[in-house]
């Protein structure tokens, strides 16, 4: 392969064409309260660990629906799991496990 | 002469009971309060055509013209079915025998202390929307220092689709509620800046999404999609909102004078007495089931029972008429034949 | 895709172009990249069809790739494009033809803004005035060299010796066909067709034979957009914009792609390259890739003109394959020779992708 | 008493000597490998233990709970009987086999059938006599043996008369374990009874045996009698193999296990040998189903710790995972194992070895210049006298903050306290890591604890109260701050005592719920009532202390849907409100949220109590 100096962007459209659907099926499958988020962002703003970061459980959420499993690895375990966003959760969601489950699956085999 | 009982004389019940008195049964409106008129007699202006509540309330009153024997200050004890018809205790004792029950108990507000990060109840500055009318028709919106508000914010869902509160539903006539009351805010003080913390404004009926575009476009009123998650107070009494702008992507701050909360509509305590009563069923919601959700809405499972109003789940004023409406004409019906 | 519906569109979207006597401006770019298609475009309408097309050696740029890239300032454009039509008055001609797209689209806007604010015309012509003492008219007609192969497309298509048939299979060629974004995006009714399905290229396409392929991308940008280009630190972005064409049309196995535009046929073609080489991936058969062309080209090849004549030789993509599909004979001996017998040497072949 | 056959031996006895042999080694590498898994200063611990005078305690304690079965009888006496009669009748019935041996044939105590069939090989003669004391005992014991028995088949169909709603449900395992072990006892009272008549026998045996004489004479039939030998024995063999793969594994490792938690070693921070003893010593008697809400409430009965062991016995690490991950973490089961398994420590391992938390810099961002730390760290790091010169620090608690009647109500106690105080988390706070330790992430909860160390201990102030029990737990359990911790209840109650608030007592009748990481995890129990006490009516409920139940909203459960969740805080609520109290009183932000959901009764921090009643 040759270097040119530059490479191709990468699609910035989340292509639902593709099938990127692996993450979320297994978060389904292990938490199945997932699927009833109303993006309300009760979460978001309540969330301690979003005082310091962006940190962003419906847009976490979101994304991994959406297929864009990459830009979640590496914020994933900011959380520090204190369980605001599961009493705030209108919807009753399980927040705590999910990121629990993505945070297993993200680095799944990375472990320090 | 035929003998119907009318439970509940909020406008379901008096425009029921005007309707069947009118065709010469007697009616027995049963009113647990000493007034009639239920949540509508607690309103100033409703929407979307900004009608004086009152006027709506004395209309449908002067309809009925006394025709129907209303009970005020009366619960129901004890209800059974007796032969063909049904036995009614009230309190102090009052019997009735009536040959139809129809049931227009209305709904409940959601109490919003149940919603404890909200604050109502604890911190001053927070009320609900039946507190905002009560101020509405008192001339008097004001925060708690007596100053009116500067920034205003109404939240949107309060009790309504909630898991954590038991109301998965939504209670329908909330956002445009807050809609009108935003711009009637922005009418009265025109200098405040009012917010709006809705999940999905539905505006639904007819003229509603005029009334949203005249409070963007007339009133400048500011919609934020995200769901309030926690209120505090500051040192100045205001109130502290925490939500995300979902749209946006960021949490937000804000903080307000005053802050309003949508309470929603719940299925009514009075309500559940009777179920167990008449045999009568409720759905996973809270509100009365009908016998059928398309073509009997009307009708319960119990036969002679009938349903009008929000008792079968949230309403707008004018469903609320047409289905009392609806439910007279069907009363008729079955004790023609 | 339901025809009916865009013939809706193309009805809608017509335009009058003169039969003859043309004032004609050459592209910057299009000289360097595709030297023989100007000349292909003169030969044919000089000579096969016996059009009065002049040209002048004074016409200049008309600005379009400085302002795009925000150097040139507009009143300058202005100016430059008034000596133009200056250079056709003075020729005493009043349709204006011209064969790059950029131009097409920069005269469209800078007549359409004199339209609208008639005080920056008087300006410009007062510019011009001073600057070289010119003055001009607004073309009569403007056109696009592919309106005007498109007006004569049936009168090539008797003309032509071949087709746009696959031999082998006697089944019309799939072709691709590509505008030029600044041909009717801007003024969709300055194009043939409107600005969503333009007819231009469909049209030629249609009367020489092939079947035109319709893709989900098919008005995306080909990638060249001058900033996203012309800077190098842009250059992905530009290339990313062709990658999502080629993965929108891959599947429908195109054997040739068709253009009107300099930059277009261009980067469809060189991008392939540069795909193949750093990802390993190819568009066409075999691992080849899709041969791209500009209009002038084709006509040229079912004209049946020497395809190393036509400068087929130096695209990116071999054309090979295409011309056995047709049937047009071709002398690989001759293929890297100048005008002159000489040899010009030839060049690295590629690594990634077939090259003949 | 003389030997009746020249033999020693006799083929039937070959089944339980197999069996026994087997134990043995099993029991010797088990035990070895339990002791190799052991950490090396676990393993000191160890040998420091049994070579002290500490270990005559262990042997009282092997003895009270292994033989007699202590726990089980406080629980409930009949159940507490049938256990005793299995252990410690069948371990008197060991002790007077060897004794027999020991004294009438001590030339065959090399031989390990010969205590177990001493009524085989020996018999009584007409002149001595001599053995009859031990016939006596031998048949009193075996009868008590067998009224056990009885009871424990009883069990099996009515096991309500032993206070026990639910019981274990047995794997085919267990049940051939079960049954081989019911079959023992009988067995043997038949074979010895038939044998009365020729090796002699006591009231039980001997009676017996004449009656059966009555229908038919073994004694001149031997031949027809050999079988029941050859039966009792294959029971006694059956089982000893059956023993390592079913619920009676427990009376191997139960000894060891005492042996073990006396000398101090505890199942922390690694998988070591200890949680292998541990989970063998659940003995799977289902007294742990009852007190677990998840299984009595919101029928998860997979979840029970009764289970979770099993899942671990039987290597299924996703359905151990699994009950892990659901566990409310209330210890309502560990308060009642007789046992006194602790599944808490087994199951934060086995959170931490599935949940594969990435946890290299995690939390950087909490190390960044703190100054750079826009506003909720600002109120933690107030430099100047003003913040740092105080007598309290109060920690609300992330939770707390979506409960704001109690931080409210504390902000207005700690001001009419007249102490210096400052509300550090007004604005927010770091989580105290506890959460995140629960869900099997130490290496995070270090960090937490860290980073808040640092920031407390810049305060120098004498004590830290917390509203959140979740916090004072962890506070107090993992942190190393210069001050004391209490949780609010505490100090309330201390500022009561040494009258800097004085409250206005009412009325109302309040039911205290404890929340579980307050009482039974961390044994404040009587603070909080003294302060309920002083201000209202406490009603006492069935579910106060150590029977404190759980709100269902723990946070250790991080699997558990809630639907299910609520389930139990209806449950509760249902439960505490009995004698219709005016007032639902707790002292945990999360067990408030849970209760208000319910809608059942008015819901109040004792906090918002204490401080609406202010003088």
């Amino acid at each position: 392969m040759i270097n040119f100096g530059y490479k191709r962007n990468e699609s910035a459209t989340l292509d639902l064409d593709v099938d990127n659907s692996e993450l979320y099926k297994k978060l389904l499958k292990e938490e199945p309260s997932a699927a009833t988020c109303i993006s309300c962002g009760t979460c978001a703003s309540t969330c301690s660990t979003g005082q310091f970061t962006d940190f962003n459980l419906r847009k976490i959420m979101l994304l991994c629906k959406r297929g864009d499993t990459q830009s979640l690895e590496p914020i994933i375990n900011r959380c520090m799991l204190c369980g605001k966003c599961q009493f705030a959760c209108p919807k009753g969601l399980n927040t705590r496990h999910i990121v629990l489950i993505l945070n297993k699956h993200l680095h799944a085999g990375k472990i320090s | 002469m035929k003998s119907i009982a009318i439970i509940g004389a909020g406008i379901a019940g008096i425009e029921a009971a005007s309707r069947l008195s009118k065709q010469g049964h007697k009616v027995y409106l049963i009113e647990k309060n000493p007034e009639i008129g239920g949540h509508v007699a607690q309103w100033d202006r409703l929407f979307p055509s900004q009608e004086e509540a009152e006027i709506v309330l004395n209309d449908l009153i002067k309809n009925l013209n006394n025709r129907a024997e209303v009970l005020f200050n009366s619960e129901v004890q004890h209800c059974g079915k007796k032969d063909r018809q049904f036995e009614i205790i009230l309190t102090g004792n009052k019997n009735l025998l009536v040959d139809v029950i129809l049931v227009t108990t209305g709904f409940d507000t959601f109490r919003a202390q149940r919603k404890e990060e909200y604050g109502y109840g604890i911190y001053e500055n927070v009320i609900t929307s039946t507190d905002l009318e009560q101020m509405f028709k008192k001339h008097n919106v004001v925060c708690k220092n007596g100053n009116p508000p500067k920034r205003l914010a109404f939240v949107h869902c309060v009790g309504s689709r909630d898991e954590k509160v038991g109301n998965r539903h939504c209670s329908k006539v909330c956002c445009a509620t807050a809609v009108k009351q935003a711009c009637e805010i922005k009418e009265l003080y025109p200098d405040c800046e009012v917010f709006n913390l809705y999940m999905d404004l539905r505006m639904f009926d007819r003229h509603f999404e005029d009334m949203y575009h005249e409070a963007q476009s007339k009133y400048y009123v500011n919609f934020i999609r995200g769901r309030l998650s926690e209120a505090g107070e500051n040192k100045d009494h205001q109130v502290v909102l925490k939500t995300e702008d979902t749209l946006a992507g960021k949490p937000l701050k804000l903080t307000v004078d005053l802050l309003v909360l949508m309470t929603g509509m719940e299925a009514c305590d009075t309500q559940k007495t009777l179920n167990t009563k008449l045999g009568l069923r409720s759905d996973t919601d809270g509100f009365l089931s009908t016998k059928d959700v398309f073509t009997q809405n009307n009708f319960s499972n119990t036969d002679g029972v009938f349903f009008a109003g929000t008792c079968t789940g949230p309403k707008t004023i004018p469903e609320t008429l047409a289905d009392a409406r609806a439910a007279a004409s069907l009363v008729n019906a079955y004790l023609m034949s | 895709m339901r025809i009916e519906g865009k013939e809706q569109i193309w009805k809608e979207y017509q335009k009058e172009i003169p039969n003859d006597d043309f004032f004609y401006v050459r592209s910057c770019i299009r000289q360097n990249l595709f030297p023989a298609s100007e000349v292909i475009f003169l030969k044919i309408l000089r000579e096969e069809l016996s059009k009065t097309i002049y040209e002048t050696p004074h016409h200049t740029t008309c600005g379009g790739i400085g302002y795009h890239s925000d150097i040139v300032p507009i009143e300058t454009v202005m100016t430059i494009i008034a000596r133009q039509f200056a250079l056709m008055t003075e020729a005493g001609f009043e349709n204006y033809a011209c064969s790059c797209i950029t131009s097409f689209g920069l005269y469209s806007e800078i007549i359409e803004t004199w339209n609208h604010f008639p005080e920056l015309l008087e300006k410009t012509r007062k510019s011009l005035k001073e600057a070289t003492g010119r003055e001009f008219n607004i073309p009569k007609h403007l056109a696009h060299a592919s309106d005007v192969i498109y007006k004569v497309r049936n009168e090539i298509a008797e003309k032509a010796k071949y087709k746009l048939i696959n031999k082998h299979t006697g089944k019309p060629l799939k072709v691709v066909e590509h505008i030029g974004c600044h041909y009717s995006k801007m003024f969709p009714n300055k194009g043939i067709g409107g600005a969503e399905y333009p007819y231009v290229l469909t049209g030629m396409v249609e009367a020489w034979g092939g079947e035109i392929v319709d893709y989900p991308e098919r008005r995306h940008c080909c990638g060249f957009g001058f900033r996203q280009y012309l800077v190098q630190a842009n250059r992905g972005y530009s290339l990313a914009n062709t990658h999502k064409k080629f993965e929108s049309m891959e599947p429908f196995e195109p054997d040739m792609i068709i253009t009107n535009c300099p930059g277009c046929p261009f980067f469809l073609d060189r991008w392939q390259y540069v795909i193949a080489e750093t990802e390993g991936k190819c568009y066409g058969a075999k691992g080849q890739g899709i041969p791209v062309f500009t209009y002038e080209e084709v006509a040229g090849m079912v004209l049946g003109y020497d395809p190393w004549d036509l400068g087929l030789q130096v695209h990116q993509i071999a054309v090979e394959p295409l011309l056995d599909k047709i049937g047009i004979p071709y002398n690989p001996e001759t293929k890297y020779q100048g005008l002159n017998g000489k040899d010009l040497g030839k060049p690295e072949l590629p690594k990634n992708i077939c090259s003949c | 008493m003389q030997e009746r056959l020249a033999s020693s031996f006799d083929p039937f006895v070959l089944p339980y000597t197999i069996g026994l042999v087997f134990i043995l080694t099993y029991l010797f590498i088990a035990l070895i490998r339990v002791v190799k898994a052991l950490p090396n200063d676990d393993k000191f611990k160890l040998l420091k233990h049994i070579f002290s005078l500490k270990i005559f305690k262990s042997g009282w304690e092997i003895f009270m709970e292994c033989l007699l079965h202590r726990k089980i009888w406080k629980k409930n006496w009949t159940l507490g009987y049938m256990h005793t009669a299995f252990a410690f009748g069948w371990f008197l019935l060991i002790i007077w086999g060897h004794l027999e041996v020991n004294i009438f044939a001590p030339h065959r105590l090399n031989l390990p059938w010969y205590p177990i069939f001493f009524r085989y090989f020996m018999m009584e003669t007409e002149t001595t006599l001599q053995g009859s004391f031990f016939f006596f005992m031998m048949d009193l014991t075996l009868l008590y043996v067998l009224s056990g028995l009885v009871l424990a088949i009883y069990k099996r169909f009515r096991r309500k008369a032993f206070g026990m709603k639910r019981t274990t449900k047995l794997r085919w395992n267990d049940q051939v374990a079960m049954y081989a072990l019911w079959a023992i006892f009988p067995l043997r009272f038949l074979a010895e009874s038939f044998y009365s008549e020729i090796s002699g026998g006591s009231f039980l045996t001997a009676g017996v045996g004449s009656i059966f004489h009555w229908f038919y004479n073994f004694t001149e039939n031997e031949i027809y009698i050999r079988p029941i030998w050859w039966a009792y024995s294959i029971s006694l063999g059956v089982f000893f193999i059956m023993l390592p793969w079913s619920r009676y594994t427990h009376i191997l490792s139960e000894p060891l296990f005492i042996i073990m938690r006396n000398a101090g070693i505890r199942e922390e921070h690694r998988n070591s040998g200890y949680g292998k003893v541990e989970i063998y010593s659940c003995s799977r008697c289902g007294i742990c189903l009852d007190p677990c809400q998840l299984v009595s409430v919101a029928s998860l009965r997979d979840s029970a710790a009764i289970n979770y062991t099993r899942h671990l016995r039987l290597w299924k690490s996703a359905k151990a995972h699994q009950a892990a991950s659901t566990c409310l973490m209330c210890n309502r089961c560990t308060k009642a194992c007789p046992v006194g398994v602790d599944t808490a420590a087994l199951k934060l391992n086995t959170k931490h070895e599935l949940v594969n938390l990435h946890t290299e810099k995690q939390y950087d961002y909490l190390n960044t210049s703190v100054k750079d730390i826009s506003t909720p760290l600002n109120a933690l790091t107030l430099s100047g006298a003003e913040a740092t010169d105080v007598d309290v620090i109060y920690f609300a608690g992330c939770m707390t903050h979506l409960t704001p009647a109690t931080k409210l109500a504390m902000t207005k106690i700690l001001e009419a306290s007249g102490e210096r105080f400052n509300f550090i988390d007004a604005e927010g706070s770091i989580c105290c890591g506890r959460p995140v330790l629960l869900a099997g992430a130490r290496k995070s909860a270090d960090e937490l604890i860290k980073k808040n160390t640092e920031l407390f201990n810049q305060i120098h102030a004498k004590t830290l109260v917390t509203s959140c029990p979740i916090c004072y737990k962890f506070f107090k359990e993992n942190y190393a701050l210069n001050m004391r911790v209490l949780h609010h209840s505490q100090y309330i109650q201390e500022l009561l005592k040494i009258g800097k608030i004085k409250i206005n007592p009412t009325t109302a009748k309040i039911v205290f719920h404890d929340p579980c990481e307050l009482g039974r995890n961390s044994g404040v129990y009587d603070e909080p009532r003294e302060v309920l006490k002083s201000v209202g009516q406490l009603q006492s409920t069935a579910y106060d202390g150590d029977e404190s139940l759980c709100c269902g909203h723990s946070i250790a459960a991080e699997a558990l849907p809630y639907r299910k969740r609520r389930v139990m805080s209806d449950d509760v609520v249902e439960k505490l409100t009995t004698n219709n109290p005016d007032i639902l009183a707790t002292a945990c932000p999360a067990c408030k949220k849970a209760f208000s959901e319910t809608n059942k009764i008015e819901v109040k921090d004792l906090a918002e109590i204490v401080a609406e009643n202010l003088v």
